[in-house]
């Protein structure tokens, strides 16, 4: 068995370096052959895994020895329990379906790069080697049976990220956003990395066993220099890592700005997987949160704001795969809030369903955006139904997914999030419950306003074909391109090819059944101890105690307020989009200043360009300048030469030609001696 | 009257006799053959040399002699330094031959003045007497004020040798009195006997230390230290290349013999004091030397400003013989080697340094400056590498001899406890290493500005390689040198 | 044959300099391939210090003991532990590397360029292995003089400044430590054996000062904060493959001067000054860190990020644990890697468009999308990335500093963002965006020579991010002895 | 006060005017004829310490010898006496400062008790004592060595006053020995290569015109 | 009866006046010529002076010698005064400022 665990992260990562380092010898066809094939490897071996760990098979074992130093055993290993086969099984799932879709999506990728650039010949063979090293690292990541791994695994995905966001390279927009999103996790990186220096410096191992067996004796202890209670310096340390990875105020702002990079990855990387990686680890290092009120509490306090404000903005945004990032944003603040909550079991099933609506709905944008030929701003859209039929259908689904209505996936996993967070006891836990609510409504607002917008109503993109080459996605580096594919005059919209729609359908299948599998996982008690629960958080046990079956979720569901709260942002979308067009502008108008705020999103980005982005450069300038340059070249290093210069100019002024001096010079050494000698 | 008269024992003192009576034959045959067989006194010359090497090395005696009355002393010292001198003034011979003969001062009184100046170092090395220690430096001095002025059209020879006279003149009168002074205190004008009467203590220290200031300054002078030192870079600059080669070179070391004969042989008894005068004098010329030498441009006046510092480290090792007021003999001859060390390694340096603007120079042209210098590695990388292994062991940077008789001398500083004076040494040589890194930068990193062949014979080609060679090989290797200053001194008085 | 191991070390490099002197410029292809014949001989030699080291043995192996001035009991006495040996090998590997590096681009005296990287080489080599205090001193001043002519008369505008500057100030250390030697000699009554000085009771005042002697020294060629200013001088003039030295090994000899005499010879005055060298490291860390954000000259923030790299190591020696001193002598190994590779990869760049200025490149990626993988792998490496070699030491030591000090941690960790931040700009403006001017349209993508030395460093890299055991393996019995020393009061 | 203690101040005051003057004289000549007085003095001092011989050559030798060097050196270079005075006066403090304190330092020293009379009384001689000879006996038997050193040093003073001040006249029509034996025939006549005379050709002449 | 202090202090007068003679004197190379030959002279006075009072005749043998190497001494000092001149048409001490720095 332990083969088959090696294999799974393997072959993705042999697809990779064929697709990447042979790619003039794979070829396109090869390349995605390899890479696609290497996943499906993975996903059926995660398959197999899956029914083993079913038959109650798990594993921690180590693979190799990574390093040995000062006590410190850190290793290369897997651990095999039901929260990582399930997150096995997601990754797989989906890495495969963009594969698939990727088939298509990047079929005409020549034409995103400028004529004659090396870097666009093998663009379709090295985008494959990136999401399969993608893949990999996640693998690794989920697979991890220590902390070292994992924050390999975690950098890794930002890496690959990082590489994916900035794919289109020449445009400047995608490589700001890349930077800042390796930046923005590197400041969660850093809290993370702090958290694993706490634990291996008092749990003397970075193993997870290890460590969670040591839980109960850190919990007593404090941080020697900072006087903190250990275990909630050590978990708030840790969320911070998660904050960055899985996006969370405040530092979600690298993910809206990765849209910047091809729409699968988009619905790969910054949906379904790894900014859920945040999700998993806290979920991973329960036996820790559990033991930490305070970091809980943080916890759920920084998911409610996320879930309420994110949401908040996707209302006002137009670019269509932007509202599905803000969407995600909300979405990821409802799992951190479960985790808050101390749900994690609720958390990882609406990670799960979240990445398939969410994939959904980001391969759908896409599947969009190829059919309006990288038109990203729905205003241009509209009425695209009768055209690509597929496509709207699958979006649909996802749409309504999103949005928390029965019997989709999402409204399981969405409506035991709220009720957790009702249920949970601890500090924040009521804001976090009126954040939730709100964020319903707001969630069906901007879910089925994406919807009429895009596939109802006018076909307005027949209005502004005339400005197309006027919006920037670094198209006007490559008019020629475009020339030469021909999408002057009106665009006629069509259905996408079936590498495209094929993997929509597919995913649209959990994206509607997977929330049916609640009973099992949550309250199945199926994760074992893969997660634990401190007696005092009392959420899931109540929770457990009033489920009765799918069937009466959802008729309970129904009569509940976030049902309703959600229908009724749906028709207020209705109204707006369909019924009263002309409204939006009136309410824009009229709410002039909150829909600043939102557009502005908050002020935060412009806020960090400016305090920490200019403040950085500001304080390096200032360093270099007055430090480097004045205090210590030209006072303390040019300065002790000047002064040596000056002193041997003065020597050449004693050295004066004429020989009285000189014998004054002698005299004056002979009296000097006489005198010092008192003779 | 005469009777008790004892013939003095020759036999020690056969190398000057030798050299006395070749002199003579060099005067004859300049006479007869000077005009156009100029080579034969060079020939000669070397020749009188070579065979004074040969009886140096014959008559050496493991034990110290004295002989004419106590006036002369023959001891391993002495014959080490006297070889030494022999070796440098033979280099700087062949070093200087085409100089001269490119400007015609290879006349025979050059020969003759060389090797009286020889002479007369041999004299002062082998001094035990006051007297013969004064008549040494004046032949000394005498044949080096003629060879100064030896290019005597020349209004910058002629000034420095006239600098150089009436300096001399005056640090001899000092020094003569500061004898007088030791002498009426002492009743003695041989080292041994003053010695003696220091160590009877039935002296007045007044007068004593008196006549000491006087005599350190004499010495002072001959050296080279501040402020005694403002002969130096007037004559170095004024002289003719060969003459300056000469007298930073073989006169280092006769001067350290005199400092050691007069200073510890003699009057080893006032050791505490001349120690600390020494020092002051030392770190003087350690700052100022390293400081003045900075500003220069021209190469002679740079690097006699760079003697003059080299003469402060020397010295560092001559004042470290005594340690908390006692002097341990262990000790102090450790010390007083490094000295010697020192020396004996500046004098090769200084050679090479100097021979580097002989090499480059040629008829009508004097490749003094530092701006010659200018791209020297693209003329000839051999010559070059040479010329900085000179630089960079005169700054003291391993694997070149330099550094290890700054190591030496450092060392028995810091053993004498001058922790202090050390770490200000060390400093300034690191201003030090600036202007020598300026003659690498230039022969390195200019281009050139004279892209003239060099000229030079191959005999000075082959000397300059070998001393080169020589700097780079000593500090490889530099036990051998050590052990043999360090047995010198040991097996002498 | 054994026995001269590290002889051969040194030697091969350095008596092979001289054939390569003599070929003489003219002949530039014999002189390459005799060049390369050398280092490669050199890198050949020192493998068996590897395969035959045992890492059990905490004291010197490969011993090489024999008089060399006995008037000052001065001796040739060489020998490696587990925390040298490493070093010789990167030195070794790296001189290949640079002569690769210089193959056809230096068109300029090229024997003298190669001839003196091998010398320098060979002096490296020494100081690694040099056991006796005047030998370590020698080879450490000596190799001065190499780096002086290399960046002299190779470098860029401004390179006399830069040369001098470098010269004068790492001989300002040198000498204080010359010193600070000879003081340590006559203390241990006649002896320069660097083992016996380690076993030497030294007086609370005494050690204060031959600390600060030592400081000053190895400080300077930390570089240390705030020391550190000829550095990006002499990285910026230096021609590639001396920037690449330089960082690659040169700055390690005063790191590696640390461990082989302040700890362990002066314990209690290495804990009293700790806290004042963790303050000087973390500066470097962090001020260093926001320098290197505004620079504008690729080297130049290459040479910040080394300084700042540079302090790692430093704060890793003074937390006194093994974690810190293990991580941070990997730091030292893997920073060889990596700063020497993005030095060679910054003159790739500069022999096809003469500039460093970060400014005038600009969508590299498209024209030389081979080499722009490897940069910006290597960039990764320079701003920590797991499994890259640039992540395990940092993390050692991170781990190492959070459990002597939570803020040390703290403040050290922030690299994590200011060295991404700095490296991956950089990266963002040249290889990055659409092709900057007509000069990066014209590059050509890496020959086969540049891929060949660059993959190499990137099979290090990696290799060592993904399996650093033998790299620490080797380190433990070493480390824990001096561990020990250190711990010992000697007073 | 005896006879020889007024001979001993008398000339030790001349001796120091007399010095005094050798420094501040304006003429160049006056100042050599000062210091013979000076010389002179001092010969005389010297016959009271019974120095006879020294006296008598310090006299010969210096007076007449050196001071007419000087006396013939002073009188054959033309020096511009106007100037010789120049900037004496505003050196003067500084001299006067230097001096002083040197004077003060030495007196401090020379006038303690261990010179005085107490500690040395001067020594008296028997009548027969030769000074002459006794100074002969030490010369030539102890002191040979260095007398051969001194004979060395006149020969290198006689070296270097030719070297450098010997200048051939043109019109000297001595021989020179060295000049004799060094000519070689080829010194005496020359003979010399010379290209014939080409007439060019006609054409080549009309080619240059066209 | 004279104390050996005096003649030693009439040696210290003539010789502070030499010394002052060379500094003080700016304009004539010869007066210096002849100040360090006064300064000889004070050495001598000095070493007949010890000798007498010591009764060693050494003392007098140096002096004797000293008179030797002073009057070499000043034959090439003149010689090399001659040789100036003829360069410099000037004896002026001033004028002799060509090497300096």
């Amino acid at each position: 068995m332990k083969t088959i665990y090696l294999l799974v992260p393997l072959a993705p990562l042999v697809g990779s370096i064929l697709a990447g380092l042979f790619a003039n010898v794979l070829g396109r066809a090869g390349a995605h052959t390899v890479t696609s094939l290497g996943v499906a490897i993975s996903f059926i071996l995660s398959v197999i895994i899956f029914q083993d760990v079913q038959a109650g098979h798990t594993f921690n074992g180590t693979v190799y020895q990574w390093m040995e130093s000062g006590g410190l055993k850190l290793e290369v290993g897997f651990m095999i329990d039901q929260l990582t086969v399930l997150m096995m099984l997601v990754v797989t799932f989906v890495s495969l379906m963009v594969h698939i879709y990727t088939i298509g999506y990047m079929a005409h990728d020549e034409d995103n790069w400028p004529e004659g650039s090396k870097a666009g010949t093998n663009s379709y063979q090295r985008f494959f080697s990136y999401i399969s090293l993608f893949t990999f690292s996640m693998l690794m990541l989920v697979m991890s049976n220590n902390f070292v791994q994992l924050f390999f695994g975690w950098e890794a995905v930002g890496l690959v990220s990082y590489l994916l966001i900035g794919f289109w390279s020449v445009r400047e927009t995608a490589i700001y956003a890349n930077l800042k999103a390796f930046l923005v996790n590197r400041v969660g990186d850093f809290g993370f990395l702090l958290g694993i220096g706490l634990i291996a410096a008092y749990a003397g191992s970075l193993d997870y066993v290890t460590v969670f067996g040591k839980a109960k004796e850190l919990a007593t202890m404090t941080e020697a220099v900072t006087g903190w209670p250990l275990i909630t310096a050590v978990c708030i340390c840790l969320f911070i890592g998660a904050m960055g990875k899985s996006a969370q105020f405040p530092l979600h702002v690298w993910l809206p700005d990765s849209m910047e990079g091809p729409t699968p990855i988009s619905a790969l990387i910054h949906a379904a997987t790894m900014v859920t990686a945040g999700i998993f680890m806290v979920s991973r290092m329960s036996p820790l949160f559990e033991l930490s009120d305070t970091a809980l509490s943080l916890v759920i306090l920084v998911g409610a704001i996320t879930t309420l404000f994110m949401a908040l903005i996707a209302i006002v945004q137009t670019d269509v795969k932007r509202v599905v990032a803000y969407s995600t944003l909300s979405q990821l603040g409802y799992m951190t809030m479960a985790l808050g909550a101390s749900a994690y079991s609720v958390a990882i099933f609406h990670l799960m369903t979240h990445a398939f609506f969410k994939a959904v709905l980001f391969l759908g944008a896409g599947s969009v955006i190829i059919a309006m030929h990288h038109e990203q701003d729905m205003r241009k859209m509209g009425g695209l139904r009768k055209y690509m039929p597929i496509t709207y259908f699958t979006m649909l689904i996802g749409a309504i997914a999103n949005a928390g209505l029965p019997p989709f996936a999402g409204f399981f996993s969405k409506d035991s999030i709220i009720e957790a967070v009702h249920l949970a006891n601890v500090p924040f836990a009521g804001f976090a419950y009126f954040c939730a609510l709100a964020a319903v409504f707001v969630g069906g607002l901007y879910s089925f306003r994406l919807i009429f917008f895009t596939f109802h109503g006018d076909e307005r993109f027949r209005h502004a074909a005339e400005h197309h080459g006027d919006h920037g996605h670094g198209h006007d580096a490559h008019h020629d391109a475009h020339d030469d594919h021909g999408h002057h005059g009106p665009v006629e919209p069509h259905e996408s090819p079936k590498v495209v729609t094929v993997p929509l359908i597919l995913l649209s299948i959990p994206a509607i059944a997977s929330g049916w599998l609640i009973g099992t996982v949550l309250y199945g008690n199926w994760f074992g101890s893969a997660i634990s629960i401190a007696d005092t958080h009392k959420a899931m046990a109540t929770m457990a105690h009033e489920f009765h079956g799918i069937f009466g979720m959802m008729s309970h569901g129904v009569m509940t307020l976030p049902f309703w709260l959600a229908i009724s942002g749906a028709a207020t979308a209705w109204y707006l989009y369909i019924v009263r067009p002309d409204l939006p502008a009136v309410i824009k108008q009229k709410l002039a200043f909150p829909a600043m705020i939102l557009e502005e999103k908050y002020g935060l980005d412009r806020f960090n360009d400016w305090f920490f982005a200019g403040g950085a450069r500001g304080v390096g300038r200032g360093l270099w300048k007055a430090g480097d340059q004045v205090l210590i070249d030209g006072v303390m290093v040019n300065g002790s030469a000047g002064a040596v210069g000056w002193f041997a100019g003065l020597t050449g002024m004693i050295q004066s030609g004429r020989i009285y001096r000189y014998a004054l010079a002698m005299l004056f050494g002979v009296v000097a001696f006489l005198s010092l000698w008192r003779a | 009257m005469l009777n008790n008269f004892v013939m003095p024992d020759l036999y020690p003192a056969a190398p000057e006799i030798f050299l006395l009576l070749m002199s003579f034959l060099v005067l004859f045959v300049d006479l007869f053959f000077g005009a156009t067989h100029r080579w034969m006194a060079a020939m000669l010359t070397g020749v009188s040399l070579l065979g004074a090497a040969l009886i140096t090395l014959v008559t050496s005696d493991a034990q110290p002699v004295l002989t004419f009355s106590g006036m002369f002393i023959d001891d391993m010292l002495a014959d080490f330094l006297k070889l030494m001198t022999y070796f440098a003034v033979l280099m700087m011979l062949v070093y200087s031959r085409q100089y001269l003969a490119d400007r015609g001062l290879d006349k025979g009184e050059f020969y003759l003045l060389v090797i009286y100046a020889t002479m007369g170092m041999m004299i002062m090395i082998s001094a035990a007497n006051f007297i013969t220690m004064y008549l040494g430096l004046e032949l000394m001095s005498l044949s080096l004020y003629g060879l100064v002025a030896i290019d005597r059209d020349s209004t910058r020879s002629t000034e420095a040798a006239m600098k150089y006279f009436v300096l001399g003149a005056l640090a001899s009168g000092l020094l003569l009195y500061g004898m007088s002074m030791v002498y009426g205190a002492t009743g003695s004008l041989e080292l041994g006997g003053i010695a003696q009467a220091l160590y009877q203590g039935q002296t007045e220290k007044t007068v004593l230390v008196f006549g000491l200031v006087f005599i350190v300054a004499g010495v002072a002078f001959k050296l080279g230290l501040v402020p005694f030192h403002m002969w130096i870079p007037d004559v170095y600059h004024g002289a003719p290349t060969a003459i300056t080669m000469f007298i930073g070179s073989a006169p280092k070391l006769a001067a350290f013999a005199m400092a050691l004969r007069l200073l510890v042989y003699g009057l080893l008894g006032l050791a505490a004091d001349w120690q600390k005068m020494l020092l002051v004098l030392a770190v003087l010329s350690i700052g100022l030397g390293n400081l003045a030498a900075i500003a220069q441009t021209n190469l002679k006046r740079m690097l006699a400003y760079s003697a003059i510092s080299h003469m402060g480290y020397m010295v560092l090792g001559l004042m470290s013989g005594m340690v908390a007021g006692k002097i341990d003999p262990f000790t102090a001859t450790n010390a007083y080697s490094s000295a010697l060390y020192y020396t004996v390694a500046y004098v090769l340096m200084s050679l090479g340094a100097f021979g580097a603007i002989l090499l480059l120079s040629r008829a009508g042209y004097e490749a003094e400056n530092l701006e010659d210098f200018k791209g020297l590695n693209k003329r000839s990388p051999w010559f070059a590498a040479m010329m900085l292994i000179m630089m960079f062991s005169m700054a003291g940077i391993p694997f070149f001899i330099g550094f290890f008789a700054k190591f030496a001398v450092l060392l028995a500083a810091i053993k004498a406890g001058y922790v202090a004076v050390a770490v200000i040494a060390v400093m300034f040589s690191l201003i030090g290493a600036f202007y020598y890194l300026r003659v690498v930068k230039l022969m390195y990193f200019d281009a050139p500005v004279d892209s003239a062949p060099i000229t030079a014979g191959l005999d000075v080609r082959v000397l300059f390689s070998l001393n080169g060679i020589a700097v780079a090989g000593l500090g490889l290797f530099p036990n051998e040198v050590m052990m043999l200053c360090t047995t010198a001194l040991l097996r002498s008085v | 044959m054994n026995q001269q191991l590290l002889s051969l070390a040194i030697w091969v490099p350095i008596l092979g300099a001289l054939p390569v002197f003599w070929a003489g410029s003219d002949r530039r292809c014999l002189v390459r391939w005799l060049a390369l014949a050398v280092a490669v001989a050199g890198f050949l030699v020192t493998i068996p210090l590897y395969t035959g080291f045992d890492p059990k043995i905490a004291g010197m192996q490969f011993v090489e003991q024999a008089p060399w001035i006995p008037r000052f009991n001065v001796q040739y006495f060489l020998g490696v532990d587990g925390i040298s040996m490493p070093f010789i090998l990167l030195n070794a590997f790296i001189t290949v590397m640079v002569v690769l590096a210089g193959w056809e681009v230096i068109e300029e005296k090229q024997a003298q360029y190669m001839g003196a990287f091998l010398v320098m080489s060979g002096l490296m080599n020494g100081i690694f292995s040099a056991l006796d205090g005047v030998l370590f001193y020698v080879f450490f001043e000596a190799s001065l003089i190499p780096m002086y002519i290399i960046i002299g008369v190779w470098g860029g505008p401004n390179r006399v400044y830069a040369a001098i500057k470098f010269f004068l100030y790492t001989l300002l250390g040198s000498l204080l430590m010359l010193v600070a030697l000879l003081w340590l000699f006559l203390e241990s009554r006649g002896s320069f054996n660097i083992l016996d000085w380690q076993q030497l009771q030294i007086g609370m005042k005494p050690q204060i000062l031959i600390f600060i002697a030592f400081l000053v020294s190895f400080a300077v060629k930390v570089p240390m904060w705030p020391v550190h200013t000829w550095l990006p001088d002499a990285h910026v003039e230096a021609p590639t493959g001396g920037s690449v030295v330089l960082a690659a090994i040169a700055l390690k000899l005063g790191a590696y001067g640390f461990v082989r005499f302040s700890l362990p010879i002066v314990p209690d005055a290495a804990h009293y000054m700790a806290n004042f060298m963790i303050t000087l490291s973390l500066i470097a860390v962090v001020y260093i860190g926001f320098v290197a954000l505004v620079q504008t000259d690729m080297k130049k923030l290459i040479a910040y990020s080394s300084i700042s790299h540079m302090g790692f190591v430093t704060l890793g020696f003074f937390i006194f644990n093994q974690l810190g001193i293990e991580g941070a002598l990997v730091q030292m190994i893997s920073h060889g890697f990596v700063s020497g590779a993005m030095f060679l990869c910054v003159g790739v760049m500069y022999d096809r468009v003469h500039s460093r200025q970060i400014a005038d490149y600009g969508g590299v990626v498209h024209t030389m999308p081979k080499f722009a993988a490897l940069f910006v792998f290597f960039a990764m490496a320079n701003s920590g990335l797991p499994a890259t070699s640039g992540f395990v030491g940092e993390f050692m030591v991170i781990l190492g500093a959070i459990k002597a000090n939570f803020w040390l941690g703290f403040l050290a960790a922030t690299t994590l963002i200011l060295g991404a931040a700095y490296t991956l700009w950089m990266i963002k403006r040249v290889v990055y965006g659409p092709v900057g001017n007509h000069h990066v349209a014209e590059m050509q993508d890496i020959s086969g020579r540049e891929f060949l030395f660059l993959a190499l460093l990137a099979l290090c890299v990696l290799g060592m991010g993904l399996y650093p055991f033998p790299f620490t393996e080797v380190m433990h019995a070493s480390v824990d002895n001096l561990l020990k020393h250190v711990a010992v009061s000697k007073l | 006060m005896e006879f020889k203690t007024i001979l001993f101040y008398l000339f030790s005051t001349i001796t120091v005017l007399a010095a005094l003057r050798v420094i501040t004289a304006r003429n160049p000549v006056h100042a050599v004829l000062f210091l013979v007085l000076a010389f002179f003095n001092v010969a005389g001092l010297w016959m009271l310490l019974q120095a006879e011989f020294l006296s008598l050559a310090l006299v010969m030798v210096y007076v007449g010898a050196v001071m007419v060097l000087f006396l013939f050196v002073v009188m054959m270079l033309d020096i511009n006496i106007e100037r010789v005075r120049a900037g004496f006066w505003s050196n003067l403090p500084l001299g006067i400062l230097v001096g002083g304190l040197l004077a003060a330092e030495m007196a401090v020293v020379l006038s303690g008790r261990y010179f005085g009379l107490a500690n040395l009384p001067p020594q008296n001689l028997p009548a027969n004592y030769s000074n002459t000879k006794e100074l002969a006996r030490v010369l030539f038997t102890d002191f040979a060595y260095p007398f051969e050193i001194a004979s060395v040093i006149l020969l290198v003073a006689i070296i270097v006053a030719v070297m450098l001040t010997l200048r051939k006249r043109k019109d000297n029509k001595a021989m020179h020995s060295s000049d004799q034996i060094a000519v070689k025939a080829k010194d005496r006549m020359r003979l010399v290569k010379m290209a014939p005379e080409v007439e060019l050709p006609a054409s080549a002449k009309e080619g240059d015109k066209a | 009866m004279i104390p050996l202090s005096h003649y030693l202090i009439l040696a210290a007068i003539l010789f502070v006046i030499s010394v002052i003679g060379i500094f003080l004197n700016r304009k004539n190379l010869i007066v210096l010529l002849m100040a360090i030959e006064l300064m000889l002279l004070a050495v001598n006075l000095n070493f007949v002076a010890f000798s007498h009072y010591l009764n060693d005749l050494s003392g007098q043998l140096f002096v004797f010698f000293i008179l030797v190497v002073a009057a070499a001494e000043s034959g090439i000092g003149l010689a090399i005064l001659v040789v100036l001149f003829r360069n410099l048409s000037s004896i002026d001490v001033e004028d002799l400022d060509s090497l300096k720095g």
